[in-house]
């Protein structure tokens, strides 16, 4: 195919845009001052015949970039796909004739919204080219577990069964991690009714068995370096630098200190065990279970629920950490299998077995005749005297049992907290980075676990006390390490079943890294994007803002400060662009030039036709589906003097296009983008973020302009505010027609 | 042809006793509905709501495992039904209880051994008479044999409880039953489905040992009842028609209401509009006169 | 006609909701031949009828958006919607899959202009907003429904309402005569995420939810306080279109009890205190919840939010199962039981009552084209004797979203385990 | 303190969930309690109960075995199932509070002058005597059971209502001679007591 550039322009007459605009007019402006090689008009254009038309000059080399101008970008997009040719959309349909009224009196400015939509879009697939994968990475299929515990078995054993092979780093001396020390476990089976073999044993035999997954023991990541697809790692202990494809950080908890509770007596008997510390006394027992203190045989034992937990007393937990009732069922079952006699009481607060499988084995619990009781406990002193406020008798009372059993919690093993130690930027600092992680509760592994060799940290982001946690509520495995995916009770506080379902998401999703990797796709959200960041060495300044912003820590810097792209590790959300001063970072298909273009031909009326125009930047995830929607109401207008243009992300906003489309006579800026701060609904985490905070300095460019700061607003926006976004237009508009338009019109 | 069962009087539903009136209308409805009740000979009381105490739990389920044994003896392929719910109930709970406990059922038998009688265990579950009416009969068979559809007549359904829980009629809720309204309904009287108080309690034997208590429940029964402008209050239970009717003058004198409304049974109604006289239906053993049901039965 | 290519390394998704989408992409997005197959016109399930998510409070059609886009850009996901399952024969790597595809009336024409809705007057209820709403016979299930594609309501069909539609369609994309089509599809593995459905309220007698207009569900709730749903957002009582302010929240309405479902539905007690937060959102301190429970479940972080609830005045917390619901002559609900922290008996009158219904599996046990291991609940086991057919999401037990997400995810593994197996 | 309630306390050593479970009628059933509360508001004379019945299944778990041993409240019970049909563990709470009655009475702790205590003897009795409950004698027996002077006070108390019975012909006079009863009462009553004598066996925990 030639090499030169025809750009051909479609025009669908159909949905009634035919009938509210004069595609005539719309077709000149495309070819005289859009200035594409052709452009057609078709009556409906996503039918199949008007797809023909356009596939037709695709394949006879007349159309190597497309501008069709017909419904949104979001609609009919069976139809309108054609794999990587660059292609403009001009949103007449939903931007254009839906959101504003028929009526003749508005027909000119409607018409000339259209004419718009044209200029700019003509001119922004200019700019694009066909993205090329990067070709940086070749597949490489070998996952590298962090951990040996159930998680981290699991999720070697069943990477394997897909194929692909794992590597376990394990830092203690043996595989099992916590669990290896439990007698049994709740039951994962129906009824639900017995506690059942941990099932260890077979999973540390199907791994010694199966010769595609490598164990190391007593051995840490010295270092991790490199991307999806090309992750290397130093494993210190054993001695090896291999390399992966992608990581799986299973490294699970460790549990809370009891030594924290002396008001529950620990410390002060050694008949005041934990959970765990119980578990294996169980599996030391032979027969029946002796307390610690005598070797008396446990004749009563008190379950004291909650422990150091749900709790904002300092050094506790305010998190449930969801395993401890049914593990207390549980242990309970010890006692009453080796002895129905035994007394075994549950002092609870909320007891918390959900699902089928809990309140099954609830109702096992109390058939098997273990006392629950709904108990504050004030006090355990060093004879085993449990005191507690029973909530539903109203009353004081104690019991002195020949064994206390502090349910405590899970503390994640998560290593460092970055944001603690991330090396303050001044910018990032007043960025106000990671305000939801104020509450991280005892950093128990101030010790890193990955090492990883990032500008940004050596191990993953922390969320809500101190887990791993993605935050989103559809995409959990969503960390901001692309190809690093954690699972089990470092991501969140879980039981066995749940770790070890978790740990297969995770491996899912590591062999997706893997995979998509070695074809330069992106991962979520922008899957299977091709594009990723270029940038023009010359014009660096090193400034390091690109590095400090990415929100995935996807860039480093060399030794002379330059930022070195990790294409695998992108997400593609261009915040690395609308982060740079000097415009030196660009993708293929969007770039600085291809917004900069669309704001630039936008017809700008002189001072005295009373016709503002209002520049607005829609992330493309949440506020341009919000005003696509809007217009499908039928009912909600927006001003006609309005030209939106969709963005990745608002943190892919450069301040230069504010600036452009002022000095070129815009007479406000509007900017939508998701919401920030800890319940953050921006799908780049830090994006929109990013934005508000630049925007926070575009006073300056204002002042320099010696423009009113009014004429720049930025809006967080949610999909659903449907009546919201486009209110906010028309705010601009209002304020426009109070201050008067922009004195920069020529 | 005839529907057969052995029939369970009970000791209320003897010639004399306090529910004598259900008695005489039930055997007249089932004339009419071609029931055929064979009583079973030699009964004997089912321990009610409140043997509890002075029984226990092993004598109050052998006599009635006693009843069902001679029951079976005499009329062996027939349900055994009763009219009262506490015989009923006492009954298909010892069938239940010795079901699923052998100790207690070796025990009840060594019990009746004393006697030469022995119980076999479960065969058919015993059932009530508004069972019959609504799974054998059926609300149509119910109108069938109507000649005076009660134009007119409001009446207020009340279940009580032990005919409605815990077993009750057969896809009816324990909350807000409806095979009252409907056997209303089938003979063409107005069923005043909204009344909430049908499954509430009256009391029942507590009425003898804690009258305050009871009354002031069943205050609230009769409230109701006229709330929804009832000409009276039906019933399948003869604990809950005395309980009901026989303490108006008294609560009255409580608490200065001005009650008066007849409590009749379901058996009473039907009869009626089956086109018997006011005696037939036993209309003449109610404390308080139902006019209405009688001007109907007089016509 | 549907024509789809389907082998045995083809994975097939049955259920198009949240747990089902999510299966399908992460399997397709490893490169998976997939075929997603969903009963309702459109994708989204459960969640695109919920308003807001907890912990966050935001909106379920913002992460609806990104899956779209996922699909949109996917070549290797096939989507069929008004799709049902007739039969499954065949073992693992080697399923044959019998679907039914009810005809939509519109073909992939469609545009979405919405000519037709306009010209049809015949209105149904609306099965999104759970019948509290009229939607017309020619209509889009819901503003972000995906495809979005209209469909004409069979009932229409034969009449001139129908032709009326056909006529205002400028791009003949209703096809009147489109009729019942059946598919064979071959399968290496299947994943069955068919969901939940809210239990039947009706069946709690002691609430009345049949008797009182002004009990409801919490799932009615969700389309009461959505802006785009029946009452635009506002929260209206049934009865007489009054503002509800003193709502009365009833936990475990049908779970956690062996006289309807036996297990605890572990999302209810998180909504409930989402929905105090509606309340509160909307009018700030003069409105009041109060929430009936028995064990209140907020596990992990959920656990803040909860702790975010209490600190609210408005919010009560009452330990007591609810025994009854009476209605007092302003239709407003009058709650008794007895709150058992301190034997407090209560007779408390609300405006508006919304139960905590549970979740039970959407498929009932009998009907399953396919013989499974299920618990007792109905609930699909993790048992080597499924072969090939792998629950994802709440066809395992009750989940909420981000649980259910997750475990679907682990499901497209499983499947995955079994294609790749196949074709090496 | 009788004799069958020391040997019991001494038995179960303050394990009185235990005692429960294994004695009183249903007893096994309060393990499932989940202290819903759903039983304690649905009680029609709830109210009266000095503890309801979830508040009582959490004594016994909590071992407070004199306070539920010395309170009247189960005698509150009319009857009426509610609880059983509503609760969602399948407790049979009537069933519970009609046992722990009959086990407060057969220990020798029933309240003194509990008016549903004295009646429920007199009703049990009444019937055994002929097979047959005579609700006349049973009726005047109620109005003594408290004393003659009482007795005549209710007697004309309810004079008013006997009159109309037996005008409805629902109380015969004639009863107070003879009336119903099964063919062999002496039978009859030899069977009730061998029932008696192998339920207090089981309860002493002779095997019988």
């Amino acid at each position: 195919m030639a090499d030169e550039m025809k750009v051909a322009g479609y025009i669908c007459t159909g949905c009634g845009i035919g009938d509210r605009l004069d595609a005539g007019q719309l077709e000149m402006i495309a070819t005289r001052e859009g200035r594409i090689a052709s452009c057609k008009q078709h009556e409906f254009l996503c039918s199949a015949e008007g797809v023909k038309m356009i596939k037709d000059d695709i394949d006879s080399g007349e159309a190597t970039h497309l501008m069709i101008a017909a419904c949104s970008r979001r609609a009919k997009t069976d139809a309108f796909s054609f794999g990587e040719i660059p292609m403009a959309r001009a949103n007449l349909r939903e931007g254009v004739i839906w959101i504003r009224p028929e009526d003749p009196e508005q027909d000119e400015t409607t018409q000339e919204m259209a004419d718009d939509y044209i200029r700019m879009a003509c001119n922004e697939v200019k700019q694009m080219n066909k993205p090329e994968r990067s070709g940086e990475q070749e597949l490489n299929k070998n996952i590298l577990v962090v951990g040996g515990g159930v998680t981290g078995m699991t999720a070697a054993i069943e990477a394997s069964k897909a194929g692909y092979p794992a590597t376990i780093v394990e830092k203690s001396d043996h595989l099992g991690g916590a669990l290896a020390g439990f007698s049994k476990k709740v039951p994962s089976k129906a009824p639900y009714a017995e506690p059942e073999d941990t099932g260890i044993a077979e999973m540390i035999a199907a791994i010694e068995a199966d010769d595609t997954i490598t164990v190391h023991l007593n051995s840490k990541l010295a270092k991790t370096s490199g991307a999806p697809g090309r992750f290397v790692a130093e494993i210190e202990g054993a001695g090896v630098t291999s390399e992966f494809g992608a990581i799986i950080q299973a490294t699970g908890f460790t549990p809370y200190d009891a030594n924290n509770l002396p008001e529950l007596g620990y410390g002060k008997t050694p008949d005041v065990v934990t959970q765990l510390e119980l578990e294996a006394l169980v599996k030391d027992a032979d027969g029946a279970i002796k307390r610690p203190s005598d070797g008396k045989e446990v004749e009563s034992v008190v379950f004291v629920q909650c422990a150091g937990q749900r709790s904002t007393k300092e050094n506790h937990l305010e998190y449930c950490s969801g395993f401890c009732c049914t593990t207390s069922i549980k242990q309970a079952m010890y006692f009453k299998e080796a002895n129905g006699d035994i007394n075994t009481t549950i002092l609870f607060d909320d007891l918390r077995t959900p699902g089928a499988a809990g309140e099954d084995f609830y109702r096992a619990g109390q058939e098997a005749g273990v006392t629950f009781r709904k108990g504050k406990v004030s006090e355990v002193d060093g004879s085993l005297n449990v005191k507690f406020d029973d909530l539903i008798l109203g009353m004081e009372d104690n019991i002195q049992p020949d064994l206390v059993v502090l349910a405590t919690g899970m503390v994640p093993n998560s290593g460092v907290n970055i944001e603690a130690i991330a090396p303050k930027d001044d910018e990032e600092a007043e960025a106000g980075e990671q305000t939801e992680n104020d509450d991280v509760v005892a950093v128990i592994d101030a010790e890193s676990i990955l090492n990883l060799d990032y500008r940004q940290g050596p191990d993953v982001p922390q969320l809500v006390n101190g887990f791993t946690d993605s935050h989103f509520i559809c995409f959990p495995y969503e960390t901001r390490r692309t190809g690093i995916y954690t699972a089990g009770p470092v991501r969140r506080p879980m039981d066995v079943e749940q770790a070890k379902s978790d740990a297969m998401g995770a491996a899912m999703k590591a062999i997706q890294a893997a995979e998509n990797a070695a074809l330069g796709r992106a991962a979520h959200p922008r899957s299977g994007d091709l594009s990723f960041p270029k940038f023009r060495l010359e014009g660096c300044t090193q400034c390091k803002r690109c590095t400090v912003e990415c929100p995935f820590g996807a860039i480093n810097e060399d030794e002379k400060g330059y930022p070195q792209f990790n294409e695998a590790r992108c997400r593609r959300c261009g915040t690395c662009m609308g982060a740079c001063p000097v415009r030196v970072i660009s993708f293929e298909n969007y770039n600085i030039m291809t917004v900069s273009e669309q704001i630039k031909n936008v017809d700008i009326p002189d001072e005295f036709d009373e016709k503002p125009r209002i520049l607005v930047l829609a992330c493309e995830n949440d506020a341009y589906p919000a005003l696509d929607m809007a217009a499908a109401t039928g009912k909600i207008e927006y001003s006609a003097f309005a030209r939106v243009i969709p963005v990745r992300c608002l943190g892919s906003v450069s301040t230069i296009w504010i600036q452009e489309s002022l000095d070129s006579g815009f007479d406000g800026v509007v900017l939508m983008g998701c919401k920030k701060g800890a319940d953050y609904q921006c799908h780049f985490v830090k994006g929109s973020e990013m934005a508000h905070y630049r925007m926070g300095k575009i006073g300056d460019t204002l002042e320099t302009l010696s423009l009113e700061k009014e004429r720049v607003a930025i809006y967080e926006v949610a999909i659903t505010d449907i009546e919201k976004a486009p209110q906010y237009i028309n705010d601009m508009a209002a304020t426009i027609e109070e201050i008067g338009m922009s004195p920069f019109k020529f | 042809m005839a529907h057969e069962y052995s029939f369970y009087p009970g000791c209320s539903s003897q010639k004399g006793a306090s529910g004598s009136n259900q008695m005489v209308s039930n055997e007249t409805m089932c004339d009419k509905l071609d029931i055929k009740l064979n009583a079973i000979d030699d009964w004997n009381c089912c321990g009610a709501s409140v043997g509890y105490s002075g029984g226990g739990e092993l004598a109050r389920l052998t006599i009635s495992a006693r009843n069902i044994a001679i029951s079976e003896k005499q009329h062996p392929d027939q349900d055994l039904i009763a009219t009262c719910p506490a015989c009923w109930l006492a009954t298909r709970e010892t069938q239940e209880r010795l079901h699923d406990d052998p100790q207690m059922m070796s025990d009840a038998n060594k019990a009746l051994a004393e006697i030469g009688v022995e119980y076999q265990g479960i065969k058919k579950p015993a059932r009530h008479m508004t069972e019959v009416l609504v799974e054998d009969i059926g609300f149509d068979g119910i109108a069938k044999p109507v000649t005076k559809p009660l134009e007119g007549l409001k009446i207020a359904g009340y279940v009580g409880c032990q005919s409605n829980r815990p077993y009750g009629i057969a896809g009816e809720s324990f909350e807000n039953p409806m095979y009252l309204d409907k056997m209303s309904e089938a003979v063409g009287a107005e069923a005043l489905t909204g009344y909430e108080k049908k499954a509430s309690c009256c009391g029942g034997a507590l009425m003898f040992s804690e009258q305050e208590k009871s009354q002031a429940l069943v205050k609230e029964i009769i409230e109701a009842a006229y709330d929804h402008g009832a000409d009276m209050i039906m019933t399948p239970c003869a604990m809950c028609q005395m309980n009901v009717e026989a303490y108006q003058s008294d609560i009255n004198e409580k608490y200065g209401t001005k009650f008066d409304i007849p409590v009749v049974f379901y058996s009473q109604v039907l009869s009626v509009a089956y086109g018997s006289t006011a005696s037939e239906a036993a209309l003449d053993g109610q404390l308080i006169a139902p006019k209405k049901l009688i001007d109907i039965a007089n016509k | 006609m549907v024509d789809v290519v389907a082998t045995n390394e083809t994975i097939i998704v049955v259920g198009g909701g949240i747990s089902g989408m999510t299966a399908a992409l992460e399997a397709a997005e490893v490169g998976k031949q997939v075929i997603l197959l969903e009963k309702r016109p459109y994708l989204g399930g459960r969640v695109s009828q919920l308003y807001k998510y907890f912990p966050k409070m935001c909106h379920p059609v913002c992460g609806q958006e990104i899956n779209q886009r996922r699909i949109k850009g996917n070549n290797n996901l096939t989507i069929l919607t008004m799709a049902e399952v007739t039969e499954i024969t065949g073992d693992t790597g080697d399923y044959t899959v019998n679907v039914k595809i009810s005809p939509r009336y519109v073909t992939s024409d469609c545009t979405a202009c919405g000519e037709c809705e306009k010209v049809v007057e015949t209105e149904f209820d609306d099965e999104f907003n759970y019948n509290l709403g009229k939607r017309k016979g020619a209509y889009i299930p819901n503003k972000m429904a995906f495809p979005q594609t209209y469909v004409i309501d069979p009932a229409i069909i034969g009449t001139d309402e129908a032709d009326k539609a056909k006529e205002a369609c400028k791009y003949g994309a209703i096809d009147l005569d489109m009729g019942e089509e059946t598919l064979e599809l071959k399968a290496g593995s299947i994943i069955w995420s068919t969901g939940w459905k809210p239990y039947d309220a009706n069946k709690i007698q002691p609430y009345g939810y049949d008797r009182f207009e002004n009990v409801i569900t919490n799932v009615e709730f969700e389309r009461l306080m959505d802006p785009h749903g029946p009452t635009g957002g506002k929260l209206l009582r049934p009865s007489d279109g009054a503002e509800a302010k003193n709502i009365a929240f009833i936990q475990c309405a049908g779970s956690r009890d062996i006289n309807h479902l036996k297990h605890c539905s572990r999302f209810c007690c998180m909504a409930s205190l989402k929905q105090t937060r509606y309340v509160a959102e909307k009018y700030g301190d003069d409105a009041k919840s109060t929430i009936y429970y028995i064990d209140i479940r907020s596990i992990d972080r959920f656990e803040n939010f909860y702790n975010d609830v209490k600190s609210n005045e408005n919010v009560e917390f009452i330990k007591s199962k609810v025994a009854s619901i009476e209605q007092d002559e302003n239709k407003n609900p009058v709650l008794r039981g007895v709150n058992t922290e301190g034997a407090v008996r209560y007779a408390n009158t609300h405006d508006l009552v919304v139960l905590a219904v549970g979740m039970e599996p959407s498929v009932d046990v009998s009907e399953f084209p396919v013989k499974l291991v299920l618990n007792e609940e109905g609930f699909i086991q993790n048992d080597e004797a499924n072969g090939g057919i792998f629950a994802g999401g709440t066809s395992a037990d009750a989940y909420d979203v981000n649980r259910a997400v997750q475990h679907a995810t682990a499901a497209a593994l499983r499947a995955v385990q079994v294609v790749n197996n196949i074709s090496k | 303190m009788s004799d069958l309630n020391q040997k019991m306390v001494e038995k179960y050593k303050g394990n009185f969930l235990q005692e429960v479970i294994n004695n009183v009628e249903e007893g096994e059933t309060m393990k499932m309690c989940m202290q819903c509360g759903v039983c304690s508001g649905s009680c029609p004379l709830g109210p009266h109960w000095e503890y309801p019945p979830q508040h009582i299944f959490m004594l016994i778990r909590a071992g407070k075995r004199d306070e539920v041993l010395n309170t009247d409240s189960f005698w509150n019970c009319t009857s009426c199932y509610n609880c059983i049909a509503r609760c969602p563990r399948g407790v049979q709470i009537t069933h519970v509070m009609h046992g722990l009655a009959r086990y407060q009475k057969v220990l020798g702790l029933a309240p003194k002058n509990q008016p549903t205590e004295k009646f429920s003897q007199l009703f049990w009795d009444n019937l055994v005597q002929k097979g047959r409950v005579n609700e006349l004698k049973l009726g005047l027996s109620l109005y003594f059971m408290n004393g003659f002077g009482e007795g005549i006070k209710t007697a004309l108390k309810n004079q008013k209502l006997g009159m109309a019975m037996m005008k409805a012909k629902r109380m015969n006079p004639a009863e107070m001679f003879g009336g119903h009863g099964v063919k062999d009462p002496a039978g009859f009553q030899k069977m009730v007591k061998k029932a008696h004598e192998l339920e207090a066996a089981r309860i002493a925990g002779e095997e019988s």
